[in-house]
């Protein structure tokens, strides 16, 4: 027999396995990353150190995201400053210039904005490179995967993977040492 | 393993037995230690041997369990309090500036002293998520959420400020750049404006960070919940996050360029408040010092107010005190320390300037800052800010709970009558003595102020209720086990 | 201006100028300006006001655009045109016209600025021979009352209301009976017309009292002159020809008490830079400071009961070396007493005197006792001054009875009928009279007056009056000149004028027109007058137009001392008794009273001790001392704050003593007066009314009840009570020390020989860098550079320029808690000093400051949405609907002169400010008349301060584009105009004007090297430059050396400073005065 | 057990990302257009106590501006007629026709008759008529082809930036002196408005204000 989770009825999502401590899944993740899966992932209640090397990935893009939207908000700042005060409606304050010498003046807002929209790129880009919001997943199907949010791990290997077969994979998460390998279906 | 939780009694909130609550639970820290830990070279950030499981269970139950008494008890007042403030700002609003005891020459008074008070309390928080992330102090994990929190509220606060004590709020909006039929734009050369921007970017990012880092645990409630409208609510506020790598990964990133922002954006908050003063011509308020002096003075104001919150949170939640450990505690009273200290310097190097600088009206005026009709504040400030924090240097004082809480109650008040110091006794005694006249706060101002703090208590209680007020998912991450090489040969 | 189809035709003469310019050339016309005003029908609403004048208001909307800032929304407006256009009047455009208000001291010329049909400022008339177009503080509020809400609107008989009909045919019943039994009570007015039909009258009358009483009167003075120099003789001091004066006890400079124009001549010869003629020497004996005192190269503080001492002792030394025999003799007639005041003060004062035989002046004031202006006069022909520095007029106005004399016949029961004008008896008759229970002896009291007080409240009959802009009417300036009054409006609430009431007993009807005056102007014109303008219409006419009838005066009359009368009189002086004495001023705010209902006057600081809605008993600081009076009841905290030596008088908490002179016992506040004289006590009299209007009563202390007639003026041998209650008081300005800051900079005029340009390295002004910007400034491109000098050594603070701006710029009244609050709203200040380290008798400078409109601005850079910027002529622009009011610009103001509108100060009553939106909203029809159409009106929350008079500006501008019209006439100047400060001020010592052209006054001035500006190190670059008040002291004189030293004494071996403060005061508290 | 949120709730976020975009477009636009005096007083059109038609008295009766405004030229404003100027005519001509009720009413009376105003400047800036039509700027400029109007409606929008755009380029305006009344005038062939108003503001050196002193005071 074997166990599953979700609409039966529905397309197999993966197979998914429990680990019990960040150790196991870091070692069984190498092992995953060697047998040459793609599309698959592990699960944990916190980042684990040095997981991307075990998974073989590389650095995430999100820092060159943000440097344009920073550039973007120092474009913004310089725009919004130097075109209402020297072209659009020039009006002496306080005798002093609106050319380049009033920079200085001018400083402090660049700053801001680039901050600004800086941070918003960083946090909405890294909610859409990890494809949130997203409230309905098939793993939410596992009763037990409720745990990867407290002190359990799990790996699972999707029916999107070019080397996936239920049998074997279900097989080699055994081998890793696995425990309560379940194959999820979609809902 | 969540049971263990369970057998924790939540001790029930009376005020009498409030500081002794505190000693208690200092002493329990003490004997709790076991020898094993006391051998381990650096004390470990989790006492107890607390696991994963305890920690969701425990924090997650503040927020799951039925709302205790003692909760209600202060919302009871805070709640009034808040809606004092409400009424005493519809009234100004209503009738005019002149309700406060501004004047002239006292055109800024109670209203920009409370908003500085207020934004530089808002500075501890940001500052431990992100200075403490980026020089990777591990123990700040079990502190930076409530301290966020605070400083959000503490903005929300000082916003007030800002916003109402113009003379015609519903003309205010003429301070955001849009293209308007009048054709007449904003003076960008104006420190006003620039706060505008600062305490804005200010919050925004603050509100980014704070959220970013709420996710994870959000998510935790989110399994944990029973009941739907909680199952919903936490669900959508989880974003449905689920914990893969492939997630972690962005998140981290993203956490860590966040906390890299925020740096830079928090010392320059205070720098741009204080160029509300230094860029002006006005003896006393015309200084190059501000910045890094309203910067220390913030974080220090800032600190003292993390614990002034946390200690009795502490206290009410005993268990708490294997999160944030009595070396925690230790630690910010060192920071307040450093910063006091820091303080002390500046009050003093001003004093020197004005004498060694030899402007006489530069003089005049911290003459009159000592010596003058407001020589009550100077001292006051000098006493709370230089003098009361030097008992900081004695371990004692750092380590038992009562004395801290007591101790950084100067910090609080001094940063405030420094703030009325500069602002009030500086204007009150300018260029031209013709125009010289004292400041008189009217029962608007009082009452205002101290409804601020009915708001800024208010809200907390609001989050303690239904946020996971520690960051659970960082504070697993510095538990031994949470290393994937723990235990192994080589490590 | 262009004709256009259905404007005016021009024929004939009118009495209207439509610029100030068209004063200077003319086109001529006639036209009777009566018509100008065709009866209003009926009463519009409540306020009262006459439809027609309301219509006018609102056909003007437009022009009137100013009043509340409501420009978002869009409520329906209405345009509401004339039926028929009103003559002369072009919607919006203003129009002037030549009157005068009448004073004691004689006509105060003016030329009246009307909008519209109504008048909304009064201004100097430059013309006018005698005053030459100087005003004051009285003059420049009189608007307010003309529009004054509270003024009595309807005849009533005791003190129910009736109608006109009713009071006529008790007039008609009246004159019918003739016969003895009617009386006159009248303010000092020198009308002619009005002393003309009172001689008709007294054909009808036979035995008719004729009464004329003034509290502050000259009645001593014309005492004095008759005994001397024989009845009816005026004197007429000559300052231009004068090099020493010697001021006793006379506030000469001061333009309420002298009326402007009697110092005409004192500003030019104080000038140092003056071509051929020294600069002039002022000596003052005064018991508290004046204005004059203010100005005085030599002070001696000296109770006022002394300045017969003094005087005496003065005489003496100068008999002894001239031996003059008149002076001897009157001298003889004092009775003996010994020398005491300070012996080297008088003999070195008494020798620069006779150093200038000729050409020095001994003046004493009117509140001086006869006797001393008696050896005064004697003093001066002793001195070769009559005829030459004091030249005497022949008046003919016909003998009054006093009020003393009416007091008798009223007791005698002689008074059956009693007619008062104007005035107040029942408040400020002398105490002795008892005169509210005489009058309620008199069967039939007629009362004409403006408002409805507390003698109306005795009078069977109360009529209201015609103000002086409403009605016809005629006086004679000081020198006896013939000046006009003509209605600038209709009784607005359909009052009576004197004349009016006389020609109704007289003839039993009114005149509607100029009739009366005109025909006492006919018998008065001389006939080579007529002949020169062709026939008396045409004289007339221009008279009007001018406002006076040119070439008129009193006659000279030579000048020779009736030794015999004069010493009869003298004889009856009696030698001051020890204690303390009370002295009774005229206060600058209500003069006697009669300005009670003037919110303009009430919150206009008094110069010497700035105190505003009340009056104060002045004390010297060694009698406060010694009578335990505090200077001011502080908190614990700012005791300690002053211990530790600094100077803290803020919130003024004065102490209430009483004062009694035997009988009667008055309470009131007291507060310490820097250079008041010891054992003496001053307090202005008029304050303390009761039943005048809300906002107005118990307004200060009324001093009147220890006032008696035997001794109008001081009292002597009075007692002082401290009762330990205490009295919060409101000041414009606390602070007395400049803190050792050369803010006001002077020097003796060695000095200035010496190092002309001596005040402009003063101070830190030493130390500046050539190079003191990073940045080249962006240049201001326009033709016109507006820029302002005011001279300090002419500048006596006298408030005229203060109240001249509330009138002009519709500056609010803020009220006596708010003031109290520093939210006092006026945008010219005058800051004055004490200086010098003498405890008792520092010396007092004043400084008039407004917007200095700084080239490099601080207030402009702080500002968040642009509200307060620059203009390329160089002003500091104020846009109020931008403002949002973060007060920002103020705080960042060296000078303070920013004012915020904490609350609705123009919509909401003064006692509901805090009440918010549960106050009535809204100002009185009346009020919104008084306002300057050309002027926002500023609401709640916004920013506001000096514009140098924008308005005038603009409008001076725009007038030469209309003229240049398609063309290039950009040459043309803009049209002579001036700013209402300088304009109102009596001594010139505000100039304004267009800096950028080399040739104008102010552009000379500003690089005179007087010149300096202030707070020079912040390089600000203000408009706004102060010419150094230099100082004549006479080396000689005891305490020579600390004169001119308000600055510090100058190092000379260090010659790049000015002052020894140029380091700065280590401890701020040194040039403490105390 | 299944899933709490069924699967379309995937879709949400990205929705709601559209709808606010779009929402935030159209109120953006919405506000631009319809809360500026573009919008808000621009063809303003109340009815007039009389029915007076400027159509027929000046594009038929040939009457000048001045007749009625007749202090423009001098005056800070432009003044409403007095019943008297109406009278000087309607006494003979249209004595009696119903539609002048109201001024014969006025004029029997005293009482004037109320106008229901048009233009209307906040209190806080002054303009000056004056200045304006005596230095080549016509009354067309500010308010429309009133000749032709039956009932006058406001054309336009008079807001600050409004004004600014005439007085930072007053060549676009100015016309020939004898030309500011004539309400028709069109640049003749082969003259251009630019270049004309250009060689005007030389001559006459017209440098309108642009600061706020100009007219706010």
């Amino acid at each position: 027999m074997k166990n599953s989770a979700g609409n039966p009825e529905a397309p197999v999502f993966g197979v998914a396995a429990e680990f019990q401590c960040a150790r196991d899944l870091y070692h069984a993740a190498e092992k995953i990353r060697d047998a040459g899966f793609r599309r698959w992932d592990v699960f944990s209640p916190f980042p684990i150190h040095g997981m991307d090397e075990a998974m073989g990935m590389k650095r995430s893009l999100l820092g060159k995201i943000v440097f344009l939207g920073g550039l973007t908000g120092f474009l913004t700042a310089v725009t919004l400053e130097f075109g209402p005060t020297s072209f659009l409606y020039p009006l002496i304050v306080a005798g002093k210039p609106t050319n380049l010498f009033t920079v200085p003046a001018f400083f402090p807002i660049m700053f801001e904005l680039t901050i600004l929209i800086s941070a918003f790129t960083a946090v909405f880009g890294m909610l859409i490179m990890n494809g949130l919001p997203r409230l309905n997943h098939a793993l939410f199907n596992w009763d037990r995967f409720k745990k990867v949010t407290e002190d359990k791990f799990f790996v699972a290997i999707e029916a999107g993977d070019p080397k996936f077969s239920e049998r074997s994979v279900r097989d080699f998460l055994e081998s890793l040492g696995g425990t309560n390998i379940t194959t999820i279906h979609g809902d | 393993m969540a049971s263990a939780a369970m057998e924790i009694p939540h001790s029930t909130f009376h005020i009498p037995h409030f500081f002794q609550a505190m000693s208690e639970a200092t002493a329990t820290i003490e004997e709790k230690v076991t020898d094993e830990e006391k051998a381990v070279v650096r004390p470990p950030l989790v006492l107890n041997k607390r696991t994963m499981g305890w920690i969701s269970s425990y924090i997650s139950s503040i927020v799951e369990d039925k709302t205790p008494r003692w909760w209600w008890v202060s919302m009871g007042v805070t709640v009034p309090m808040t809606l004092m403030c409400l009424s005493m700002l519809a009234y100004l609003i209503s009738t005019g500036v002149g309700v406060w005891g501004n004047n002239h020459p006292v055109g800024w008074a109670w209203d920009i002293t409370n908003f500085v008070f207020w934004i530089g309390i808002g500075h501890a928080g940001t500052l431990i998520s992100a200075i403490l992330f980026l020089t990777r102090q591990k123990w700040r994990t079990s502190i930076n959420r409530a301290a966020e929190a605070m400083t959000l509220f503490a903005v929300v606060c000082a916003g007030i400020y800002p916003a109402l004590h113009v003379g015609r709020v519903w003309m205010a909006w003429f301070l955001a750049p849009v293209p308007n039929a009048n054709g007449i734009w904003q003076n960008f050369r104006s420190p006003l404006l620039w706060d505008v921007f600062a305490v804005s970017t200010y919050f925004t990012v603050s509100v980014l960070f704070w959220y970013t880092g709420l996710i994870p645990d959000l998510a935790t409630i989110r399994d944990r919940c029973t009941s739907k409208i909680k199952k919903f609510v936490y669900g959508v506020m989880a974003l449905g996050w689920r914990g893969g790598n492939r997630q972690w990964r962005h998140y981290e990133k993203a956490y860590l360029i966040l906390a890299g922002l925020s740096t830079p954006l928090v010392l320059s908050v205070h720098s741009v408040v204080s160029f509300d003063f230094a860029t002006s011509v006005i003896p006393g308020w015309h200084t190059t010092i501000f910045p890094p002096y309203f910067v220390a003075g913030a974080i220090f104001g800032g600190f003292a107010m993390v614990l002034t919150i946390m200690i009795p949170a502490c206290a009410i939640y005993k268990p708490l005190h294997d999160l944030v450990t009595i070396n925690h505690v230790d630690k910010m009273c060192k920071i307040i320390l450093l910063t006091g200290s820091i303080v002390g310097y500046a009050y003093l190097m001003e004093l020197f300037i004005a004498w060694y600088g030899g402007n006489p009206y530069e003089r005049a005026a911290f003459w009159y800052r000592a010596f003058g009709s407001y020589w009550w504040a100077y001292w006051a400030m000098m006493f709370c800010n230089v003098v009361a924090p030097q008992l900081f240097w004695f371990k004692f004082f750092r380590t038992h709970l009562v004395w801290v809480w007591i101790i950084v109650q100067f910090p609080n008040m001094g940063m405030w009558f420094e703030r009325f110091v500069i602002i009030a006794t500086t204007l009150s005694r300018d260029f031209a003595p013709s125009a010289w006249g004292m400041f008189h706060p009217t029962w608007v101002d009082i009452c205002t102020f101290v409804g601020t703090f009915g708001l800024f208590t208010t809200l907390f209680l609001i989050f303690i209720r239904f946020l996971p007020m520690i960051c659970m998912f960082e504070v697993k991450a510095v538990l031994p086990e949470a290393d994937p090489h723990h235990g192994e040969a080589h490590h | 201006m262009k004709r256009t189809p259905n404007h005016p035709p021009r024929e004939g003469q009118p009495n209207i100028w439509r610029s100030l310019r068209e004063l200077e050339n003319d086109p001529e016309f006639a036209k009777h300006l009566e018509q100008e005003f065709p009866r209003g029908a009926d009463v519009y609403e409540d306020s009262g006001l006459s439809k027609r004048d309301f219509l006018k208001l609102m056909g003007a909307s437009m022009a009137l655009a100013g009043v509340g800032l409501t420009g978002c929304r869009r409520p329906e407006a209405h345009l509401v045109p004339f039926t028929k256009g009103v003559e002369w009047t072009i919607p919006g455009k203003f129009l002037y016209y030549a009157t005068s208000m009448p004073c004691r001291m004689g006509a105060l010329p003016l030329i009246a600025t009307t909008s519209d049909g109504r008048p909304i400022k009064l201004e100097g008339n430059p013309l006018h021979p005698f005053s030459t177009g100087g005003t004051d503080g009285f003059a420049q509020a009189a608007i307010l009352d003309l529009y004054d809400p509270h003024r009595s609107k309807i005849i009533t008989e005791n003190g129910r209301a009736t109608d006109a009909a009713a009071f006529d045919s008790f007039l008609k019943e009246v004159s019918q009976r003739g016969g003895r039994g009617v009386a006159f009570l009248v303010e000092k007015k020198n009308s002619p017309t009005r002393d003309r039909l009172r001689v008709e009258l007294e054909q009808n009358f036979p035995g008719l009292i004729w009464a004329e009483y003034e509290p502050l009167g000259d009645s001593e003075t014309e005492a004095a002159n008759d005994a001397a120099f024989g009845k009816g003789i005026r004197l007429l001091p000559k300052f231009d020809r004068t090099d020493v004066i010697l001021a006793l006890d006379s506030d000469f400079l001061n333009p309420i008490e002298t009326g402007p124009g009697y110092a005409t001549g004192f500003s030019a010869r104080r000038n140092p830079d003056q071509k051929g003629a020294p600069m002039n020497r002022l000596y003052v004996v005064e018991n508290h400071y004046t204005l004059t005192g203010g100005m005085a190269d030599h002070r001696l503080r000296c109770k006022a009961s002394e300045i017969e001492a003094f005087a005496i002792q003065l005489a003496r030394v100068i008999v002894a070396k001239t031996g003059d025999g008149n002076l001897a003799s009157i001298l003889g007639a004092f009775p003996d007493q010994a020398a005491h005041l300070d012996e080297a003060w008088v003999t070195e004062c008494a020798n620069d005197l006779l150093a200038n035989p000729g050409r020095s002046l001994v003046l004493s004031g009117p509140q001086t006792p006869a006797p001393v202006q008696i050896l005064v006069h004697a003093i001066n022909a002793a001195l070769g001054n009559l005829g030459t520095t004091l030249l005497g007029l022949a008046s003919d106005a016909p003998a009054t009875a006093g009020i003393d004399g009416l007091a008798k016949a009223i007791s005698a029961g002689a008074v059956k009928t009693l007619f008062i004008f104007g005035g107040n008896p029942a408040y400020n008759a002398p105490a002795n009279l008892d005169f509210p229970a005489l009058l309620k002896k008199i069967p039939d009291v007629v009362r004409l007056g403006l408002f409805e007080d507390e003698t109306s409240k005795l009078s069977r009959w109360h009529v209201p009056a015609a103000h002086f802009l409403e009605t016809w009417g005629d006086a004679f300036a000081f020198d006896g000149t013939l000046t006009t009054i003509q209605p600038m409006i209709l009784p607005l609430w359909g009052g009576l004028s004197e004349l009016d009431i006389l020609s109704k007993l007289l003839v039993g009807a009114t005149v509607e027109g100029p009739e009366l005056v005109r025909a006492t102007f006919e018998k008065l014109a001389p006939q080579n007058l007529v002949s020169e303008a062709g026939n008396m219409d045409l004289l007339w006419n221009s008279s009007l137009r001018i406002g006076f009838l040119p070439g008129s005066g009193f006659p000279q009359a030579a000048l020779d001392l009736a030794v015999s009368s004069a010493s009869a009189l003298a004889a009856r002086a009696k030698p001051a008794k020890d204690g303390l004495e009370l002295v009774f001023l005229q206060s600058s705010s209500v003069d006697d009273g009669r300005y009670a209902n003037n919110s303009w006057l009430l919150e206009t600081p008094d110069f010497v001790t700035k105190l505003t809605w009340d009056n104060a008993v002045l004390v010297s600081p060694a009698t406060a001392k010694k009578l335990g009076i505090k200077a001011n009841n502080f908190g614990k905290f700012e005791e300690i704050a002053e211990k530790l030596g600094n100077e803290i008088d803020y919130d003024l908490v004065a102490d209430i003593v009483e004062i009694s002179d035997g009988k009667t016992t008055v309470e009131a506040a007291a507060i310490v007066a820097p250079g008041h004289a010891d054992d003496s006590l001053s307090i202005a009299l008029g304050y303390g009314r009761k039943g005048v209007s809300a906002l107005m009563d118990h307004v200060g202390f009324d001093a009147y009840p220890l006032r008696s007639s035997a001794s109008p003026r001081f009292t002597q041998g009075v007692t002082l009570k401290v009762t330990g209650k205490t009295y919060p008081m409101a000041q414009t300005q606390e602070h007395r020390s400049m803190e050792g800051r050369d803010l006001v900079r002077e020097g003796t005029i060695e000095r200035y020989k010496e190092n002309p340009a001596f005040a402009q390295t003063m101070g830190m002004d030493g130390h500046i860098p050539p190079n003191i910007s990073l940045y080249t400034h962006p240049s201001l491109t326009s033709k016109e550079q507006w820029g302002m000098t005011v001279d300090l050594n002419t500048c006596t603070g006298c408030n005229a320029c203060v109240v001249a701006c509330q009138a002009e710029n519709n500056v609010p009244v803020v009220g006596k808690e708010q003031v109290r609050k520093n939210r006092d709203m006026a945008w010219i200040r005058i800051d004055r000093y004490f200086a010098g380290n003498e405890a008792g008798d520092p010396e007092m400078l004043a400084q008039t400051i407004m917007c200095q409109h700084c080239e490099n601005a601080p207030c402009e850079t702080v500002c968040p949405v642009n509200a307060t910027v620059h203009s390329e002529d160089g002003l500091n622009l104020m846009a109020y609907n931008r403002c949002i009011g973060t007060r920002y610009c103020a705080n960042n103001c060296p000078w303070k002169v920013r004012r915020f509108n904490y609350f609705d100060y123009n919509q909401r009553p003064l006692d509901q400010l805090y009440w918010g939106p549960l106050a009535k909203k809204g100002m009185a029809d009346s009020l919104k008349m008084a306002k300057n159409p050309n002027v926002t009106v500023r609401m709640r929350g916004v920013m506001e301060k000096c514009t140098f008079c924008i308005q005038r500006i603009e409008e001076a501008k725009i007038g030469r584009l209309v003229e240049a019209g398609p063309t290039a006439k950009s040459d043309t100047p803009v049209s002579t105009f001036k700013v209402a400060c300088q304009q109102a001020c009596p001594n010139d010592s505000i100039v304004f004007g267009d800096i950028a052209d080399p040739e104008s006054r102010v552009a000379r001035l500003r690089k005179s090297e007087r010149g300096y500006t202030m707070f020079k190190y912040i390089n600000s670059a203000p408009r706004v430059t102060y010419l150094t008040r230099i100082r004549n002291p006479n080396p000689k004189m005891p305490g020579a050396e600390k004169v001119g030293m308000a600055n510090g004494a100058p190092h000379g071996a260090h010659g790049a400073h000015g002052g020894d403060t140029t380091h700065g005061t280590h401890n701020p508290t040194e040039a403490h005065e105390h | 057990m299944a899933n709490f949120f069924p699967k379309w709730t995937n879709w949400i976020p990205l929705k709601l990302v559209i709808c606010l975009a779009v929402i935030g477009a159209f109120l953006v636009g919405g506000i631009w257009y319809y809360f500026t005096p573009k919008y808000t007083r621009v063809g303003f059109m109340p009815t007039q106590p009389v029915p007076f038609s400027h159509a027929l008295h000046v594009e038929q009766l040939g009457m000048d501006c001045r007749y009625c405004h007749s202090f423009v030229e001098v005056a800070s404003h432009s003044n409403v007629p007095s019943t008297q100027t109406c009278m000087a005519c309607h006494t003979q001509i249209r004595a009696t026709s119903p539609k002048l009720e109201a001024v014969r009413e006025s004029w029997k009376t005293g009482r004037p008759v109320s106008w229901v105003r048009i233009h209307k400047l906040p209190d806080y800036s002054y303009f000056n008529h004056a200045v304006h039509v005596n230095r080549g700027v016509s009354c067309f400029s500010c308010h429309g082809a009133v000749n032709t109007m039956q009932t006058v409606w406001q054309d336009k929008p008079q807001s600050m930036s409004w004004c600014l755009d005439c007085h930072r380029a007053p060549e676009n305006f100015l016309r020939p002196p004898a030309e500011v009344f004539n309400m028709n005038w069109k640049p003749a062939a082969g003259e251009n408005q630019r270049e004309m108003g250009m060689k005007f503001k030389e001559e006459w050196e017209v440098k309108p204000p642009v600061t706020c002193g100009g007219c706010h005071r």
